[in-house]
């Protein structure tokens, strides 16, 4: 006997994805957010990457939270659930392990994602079910009208903290990273080009992979990240992190990260003291590598580590599900309930 | 060898009790199994300890097992036992209460040693003196005989030890005159590969029945004849394991994948544990990191197009609360299995109780109606979970099914059901974009379809905030909020119209009707049946249907001149029925962690139709 | 300079409304407080725009702002509006269903261009057809008389145009012959550091004013004379800040800190914004990374002796439940504040509703009976936070706290009150250890003592599992749970002692009682009102008190030949009272996320008046 | 006007700590834990050092959630709160805010703190409240009778995973460090040596002080440290880290950790290859290290890490808040609520 969902994946297995384009992800609903909102550059690039996925729209599913961000799927024409707060995580998770031949994304915010739904966060990285959380991290309770949030900076004025919050943040990847992630990365909402790139190898990863965007709230929390996308500082407060790269920054190119012990710090590749061999070179696959890189987060006189942090193959959550399923039947036969009701003792009344 | 005399007995009540470790559940279970087969009917209740394992010897590490069975219906444990098995002095001093005068007690003598009577808590041996004087007492040195009946075998004192209860298992096998090889068989199987344990227990189930054969010490051994239970192929079966198996029932009906997303909780971790063994079956067990995520990812199953379930207890309700009320919104299908315990927080976690009704029925923000199903026997609960599923997919509705705890540990024979006679569910994914809209509704149930990720052109978007009709999209007209609320309750009232009418047990009028839901079924119908043997009007009615109610409720009501609800908790179907039929129902309410005792409700039945009350 | 009239009203409703960016909460706030120091009763009710700030111009995107203002009691914010400031195409597309037949718009001309008239939906221009002839529009091109009054300073376009709603301001200051002072006061306080933008925004106000008083367009204006209020000193209030007042008042008498355990939640979250300014005042605010954290820390704080609160809406409570069954077992003092808007789910964030009752009553797991305490209007929030804690307090126990999103938001004139003659709070810590029993009761009240950690010798042990009466060890003893789940429920039940009797508005006995609860108090009183004027023998209860109700209100429901209930729920209170007292009450039932409306509840009493229903 | 809580404070100030022993600190109720469980070492351990803290009885507290060893509050003669499960965390914050005056102690399991009570467990870390948090890591659930838990290691065999679990484990320490924790550290239920020491430090550390504890469950896990804890193993399989010293291990004390590049190895220092000097300092101040060491926790090959990962002072949420009141205070005077009522617009109606 095959199940309903069986027959249905069966029988649109064949259909090809389309060519899409942009557009076509695209719905008819009005878009919510306010004008300027960092949102708008998310919603923009991930329509631009579906195309390049190769997967069909009815294979794609967003799930959300709740928050700003959290509209997202009313505006991806793909199937969309916008949940409660904080369990997307959660809600996408039954999704994948119960349809693993769907393409599951997980749209959430830092207050949806970190604060609210911080638990089923940690242990979604630790279990590597294959969804990809995009975290839309703009350092504030956007929907909420602008009270701080668990990424605001220590001492952040805002509705509820007159005097200021008292609370150090988390910084979102090291939490990925201590929760055992397998993929971790970090990108900027007015850096198409780079945010494309990293929604795509988010993808292709089989397992979660956790993507930060820094995003800006223009209502609430305008510029927080401007020092690292705008044109005049960003050169020299991001170092954009490459697999088997060194770490390089700055306008020309004349800075670099070194490790001193195990310790980042900043050198000059101009006086002739260090060169490039020095620098320290990015593997995505090195954990204890990936946790020094994060870690440069919150630490000044360092620049801000954008990029893949650690992308390595672990044991996929609902792959292995499916594996245990096909071994029992291999070693037991496909269940049947007939005979399982009258295993074991049971007796005949004439 | 002493001539023993062979009594016949209508029904026995035995109780067996040991420590934590004496493996009284197993003792009880393999007593129970071999009963069954010998055609009894019978009913069980586990009375595990409270949460931890004690030390040896302690009150709190007493474990016990109780089993009624005879040769007619038997409805509940019993009230009370007859027969006590006492491996310790622990075990005699908590059980000595539910023991019935003139019953009797066999008692392990080694467990009555100076540090068992300090640990128990007596003061002097009550072997010694005469506290037992109106009961038959049995002592024998289990223990001893036990190790004697091991002497030859190279085997470590610690596994002497942990067979003894098969010692006492022989000597009742023998008492009831059951045959061992039920027990012989499970052993074989069990122990397959460890030859050294299985020839131990072997040995001493045998020893423990040719010790009750051969020594003056019993004089009479009773017969129970079968009892005359439909026919049919029958199992033993508790009310854990029926609500899994209903529910894997439902899903193969239904033709889908069960999905089950579960936090640990006593006392409905066993669903959790039973439904993990059948990956051969297909079914997904999730255990999830709380019962927040086990019900969000259950609602995540249920709208990739699994029969998704989650199972929780007493506080775990409680966090399900939120989603529960997601599920409500988007109208996706998903069972709620609450097995009741103990309460408020977290109360008495081992112990019954019905005191989740309310909660069930009013317990989110906003209206959030939802049909509430409840089992009234262990075996019941596998119809009870059947169609808890049944409703759920057919109304595109999250169902909160109410077991508790007594239901869900206890045990009864189970005819087991043909499959194919089981009510069909099919349930209707949509698969054609034409004219598809999320919230347009099939127009009797008021359905909304279910078009599941994967279909080609069925793309649409669900969530929390409230919906246009039709569509699906969200709308913050007030007009429309009004009638989506109104639809979403009609449509759970309409549910009245696919589910069986109410019946009485007993006359259709009278003086007195008892309604009752749940677990106390047994109690309240044997209690009714002495009633009406005594000529007293009373009926019995029970419901199983908590939301919607069945049609004729009311009706049946106003026929009887005193209704009276009996409940574990202090009201609350009685606050229902009073609310929706504007009847006097009055309650009668005991909220001791424990199954309804009898001869208290009679009494207050009596009272009542005295005109005392 | 043109002749004006001035006529007298008894009383207006304006609205002000345009897009969230164009400040109408600001000018609505400013003209109220204006008004209130003018001596006129008044209420308000602002209409937030869906969740987020949405592009200009859109019909999602428009914010409102009413307030009704008169000489004689004012009891709601208004059925209907007699005054439309529509500021663009969209704010008149969504408000013109408030207005009255015959009423006044004033329209910013500049706001219904092309592309404001088709983000609004408009074909045509609805000025220009004859689509509002019920109406008298007047039309005024705010933005560019706005820009003509700042022209000759050097300030920027975005500038300009936020300065627009002081244009409106102005004109209606005119209209309604107010003087400018409270809010030029204000401008000069909160832009004491912005000499730019304090010049610019006084500068347009007056040209507003001017304009009105200068142009013909305007031929009358209005005189709305001081209302005869209670004398005393008074302030506008919300409902929100009221209730951070009332915790603030409940703790100084109480000699208590006062803690805040929260997490934000619309629309809710103003109480924790309005708190966390007292640092002065030693207020603890504790934003919590979720509501279960929220409440957890509250009863945290509350076992180390503080004024424990929390306070959430809709889908917060669903997840504080577990919790709130903690408190109920620890016996710990707590107020739960639950600011109800429109459900099930995330449902209808920005709006009221009164569909948490049930849940408030009955959603926890197990027997957990606590008290319910209802504000009926914005500056009621006061008293009831107030109550609510005095109740937690002297009867250690949770205690849930219901205002709504209309109260919260809502506000209206409020006497400040004495502080001095505020209800005296004794919380009485236990401070030696002789005889000291962590659950032993008070005789009375049979609250148990507060033994807070820091006393000497009172080192003790709570927690969630069952507790032995007096002793508070944990007990799975049959009889003690049934005593304490009983003792738990005596105790609430008790309260009603400790409260005052239900009064009814009206005659106390006739034809029909309206029943109400919460928010709705302003609607009712007036809808009685006028059927009294009509000779309708129609009386008014509304109950603050929801669990222990006033122990006569079952006397008050039996002198009436019809109980109606008029909720914006599917019915919650009315099934209460008819399980509680057996009255055949019905209910009238609104569910639109609205403020219930007059004249429909007015039909409903008359039919059932004419016996019709 | 003093608040009744400052009244108590004040006249209670004065009363010193009693000379304590570790008996006084029993309570009269049955410790109802299995013959042979970890749980008991931990408390004898915690009831001997307590005395040395030199705290009143009166000023302790004991939070802990439920599970077996939240059961410990009921057996420590201190206030205490045997909470619901997975909140001991939020509610003893909830206290410790309200009363910065206590000595505030959370039990928990993992579980109770990992599992549903995850969030707040991060979410305290990242506050630094004045905590001191004891995790009995059992790898498994004691009290629900042997389910796997966020610890237990991967294909574990339990009654809900009769298959095998499929879930990558949390590594406590890692997850506390990715949570911006300032004090981390591990010890072993069969050393009480180790254990009394860690418990000391824990409490004098200022912030929150996290400590897991490798507790052996006899009935449900039996064994799952022994190789850590046993004489035959123990030498071979853990390396204890202390500030300032290099990390040897080994029956001989013949073994160290070097850190090739970052990543930890294991070298001999007998074939005169390593010396001493080669081997990688502990320095528990050090938030880079801290990851590296906690990160050797689930890579073969390695000891298993046993000490205090990192202890570093960063503003204390409890002091803060204070703080803000002492300050506003200053600035604005006490709070007068009749001056509030009347503040701003007001009006006389005669
Ligand atoms: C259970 C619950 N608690 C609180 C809320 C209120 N709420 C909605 S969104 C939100 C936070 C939004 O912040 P974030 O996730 O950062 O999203 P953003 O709006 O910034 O994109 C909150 C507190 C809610 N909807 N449900
Ligand atoms: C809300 C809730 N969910 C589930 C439970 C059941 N439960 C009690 S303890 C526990 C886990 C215990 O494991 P752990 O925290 O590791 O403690 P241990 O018993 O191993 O010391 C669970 C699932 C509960 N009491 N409350
Ligand atoms: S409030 Fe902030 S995050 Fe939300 S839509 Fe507006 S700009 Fe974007
Ligand atoms: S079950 Fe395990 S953890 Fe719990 S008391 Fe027993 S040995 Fe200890
Ligand atoms: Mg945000
Ligand atoms: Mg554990």
């Amino acid at each position: 006997m095959t199940t309903l969902i069986e027959d249905l994946v069966n029988s649109t297995a064949g259909i090809p994805a389309q060519k899409y384009s942009a557009k076509d992800f695209a719905t008819d609903q009005d878009v919510r957010w306010c004008p300027g909102c960092g949102d708008y550059s998310i919603l923009a690039q991930t329509q631009r990457v579906m195309p390049d996925l190769g997967i069909p729209k009815h294979k794609t599913v967003f799930v959300s939270g709740i928050g700003c961000s959290s509209r997202f799927p009313y505006y991806m024409d793909t199937f969309g659930f916008h949940s409660i707060h904080g369990r997307a995580t959660a809600i996408a998770s039954g999704l994948k392990i119960a349809r693993p031949d769907l393409s599951v994304w997980v749209v959430t915010g830092d207050g949806d994602g970190m604060s609210i739904g911080g638990n089923h966060f940690i242990h979604l990285m630790r279990r590597n079910i294959d969804l990809n959380v995009l975290l839309f991290n703009n350092q504030i309770y956007g929907l909420t009208k602008g009270q701080y949030s668990p990424t605001s900076e220590i001492g952040k004025i805002t509705k509820s903290t007159p005097f200021g919050s008292l609370d150090f943040p988390f910084n979102p990847a090291s939490l990925a990273l201590g929760s055992s992630a397998t993929f971790v990365a970090r990108t900027l909402d007015r850096d198409p080009k780079h945010m494309q790139g990293i929604i795509k190898r988010a993808a292709e990863h089989k397992g979660t992979s956790f993507v930060e965007i820094y995003q800006n709230c223009n209502v609430f929390n305008d510029g927080a990240f401007f020092q690292f996308t705008e044109k005049d500082s960003k050169d020299e407060t991001v170092v954009f992190i490459e697999h088997g790269k060194p770490l390089i920054f700055g306008k020309e190119k004349e800075k670099g990260i070194r490790l001193n012990g195990f310790s980042p710090e900043v050198v000059s590749l101009k006086d002739g003291k260090y060169s490039v061999n020095d620098l320290l070179v990015h593997n995505e696959k090195d954990t204890t590598l990936s946790f020094i890189l994060a870690d440069m987060t919150h630490k000044p006189h360092l620049p801000r580590p954008v990029g893949i942090f650690l992308a390595i193959d672990r044991p996929v959550y609902d792959r292995e599900m499916d594996r245990q399923i096909s071994f029992a039947r291999e070693q037991r036969g496909i269940g049947d309930l007939k005979k399982l009701f009258t295993s074991g003792d049971s007796w005949v009344v004439q | 060898m002493a001539q023993k005399t062979i009594e016949n007995l209508e029904e026995v009540t035995i109780r067996f009790a040991g420590d934590s470790g004496d493996g009284m559940q197993l003792t009880g279970t393999q007593f129970t199994n071999t009963t069954a087969i010998l055609g009894n009917d019978l009913s069980t209740l586990p009375d595990y300890p409270a949460e931890i394992r004690a030390p040896a010897g302690t009150l709190f590490g007493v474990s016990g097992f109780q089993i009624h069975f005879g040769s007619n219906e038997i409805n509940t444990p019993g009230d009370h036992c007859d027969v006590l098995v006492a491996m310790n002095a622990a075990a005699l001093k908590v059980n000595l209460q539910s023991l019935l005068d003139g019953g009797s007690i066999i008692v392990n003598t080694d467990g009555f040693n100076d540090k068992n009577l300090k640990l128990a808590g007596y003061t002097q041996n009550p072997l010694k003196d005469d506290s037992l004087s109106k009961f038959r007492v049995y002592e024998v040195d289990i223990s001893k005989l036990t190790a004697l009946a091991l002497q030859d075998m190279t085997i470590s004192g610690k596994l002497i030890d942990r067979s003894k209860n098969f010692f006492a298992l022989g000597m009742m096998y023998w008492m009831y005159n059951r045959p061992l090889e039920t027990t012989l068989d499970w052993l074989k199987t069990k122990f397959k590969n460890k030859p050294e344990i299985l020839e131990a227990n072997i040995r001493v189930l045998k020893a423990g029945w040719n010790f009750s054969e051969t020594t003056e010490i019993f004089a009479v051994r009773y017969d129970v004849a079968p009892a005359k239970l439909p026919p049919g192929r029958y199992r033993n079966i508790t009310g854990n394991q029926a609500v899994a198996w209903g529910f894997m029932a439902a899903a193969k009906k239904a033709k889908l994948e069960l999905f089950l997303g579960s936090y640990p909780i006593t006392p409905a971790s066993d669903i959790l544990h039973e439904l993990s063994l059948y990956k051969s079956h297909g079914v997904k067990t999730f255990q999830a990191e709380d019962e927040i995520a086990g019900i969000s990812s259950a609602i995540g199953a249920s709208f990739g197009g699994a029969l998704a379930i989650t199972t929780t207890s007493g506080p775990g309700v409680a966090l399900k609360t939120e989603a529960i009320g997601l599920a409500v919104m988007v109208e996706l299908p998903l069972v709620i299995c609450n097995v009741q315990r103990g309460g408020p927080s977290t109360g008495l976690p081992t112990k019954t109780e019905q005191a989740d009704l309310l909660q069930a029925l009013y317990g989110r923000n906003g209206e959030a109606p939802l049909p509430v199903i409840a089992a009234s026997t262990p075996s019941g609960c596998f119809d009870a979970a059947f169609e808890a599923s049944r409703i759920a997919l057919k109304y595109m509705t999250p169902v909160i099914l109410l077991t508790d705890g007594y239901l869900g540990n206890g045990s009864e024979p189970w005819m087991i059901p043909d499959l194919d006679a089981l009510p069909d569910i099919s349930p209707s994914f949509v698969t054609t974009p034409e004219g598809f809209q999320p919230y347009s509704r099939d127009h009797d149930t008021l359905a909304r379809p279910w078009a599941i990720p994967g279909t080609p052109g069925l793309e649409h978007r669900i969530g929390g905030l409230e919906k246009q009709d039709i569509t699906g999209n969200v709308s913050y007209d007030p007009e429309n909020h009004d009638l989506m609320v109104r639809l979403r309750a009609e449509k759970i009232e309409r549910i009245a119209n696919d589910i069986p009418l109410a019946e009485v047990e007993g006359a259709p009028s009278g003086d007195l009707l008892i309604v009752g839901w749940g677990g106390t079924y047994g109690s309240l119908k044997n209690v009714v049946a002495r009633q009406r043997a005594k000529g007293h009007s009373v009926s019995h009615l029970h419901l199983r249907y908590l939301n919607p109610m069945p049609r004729n409720v009311g009706e049946i009501l106003l026929k009887f001149k005193h209704v009276l609800v009996p409940e574990i908790n202090l009201g609350q179907l009685v606050k229902v029925l009073r609310s929706k039929y504007l009847v006097p129902a009055t309650g009668f309410n005991k909220v001791r962690g424990l199954p309804l005792r009898s001869a208290e409700l009679e009494i207050e039945i009596e009272e009542i139709l005295k005109g005392k009350r």
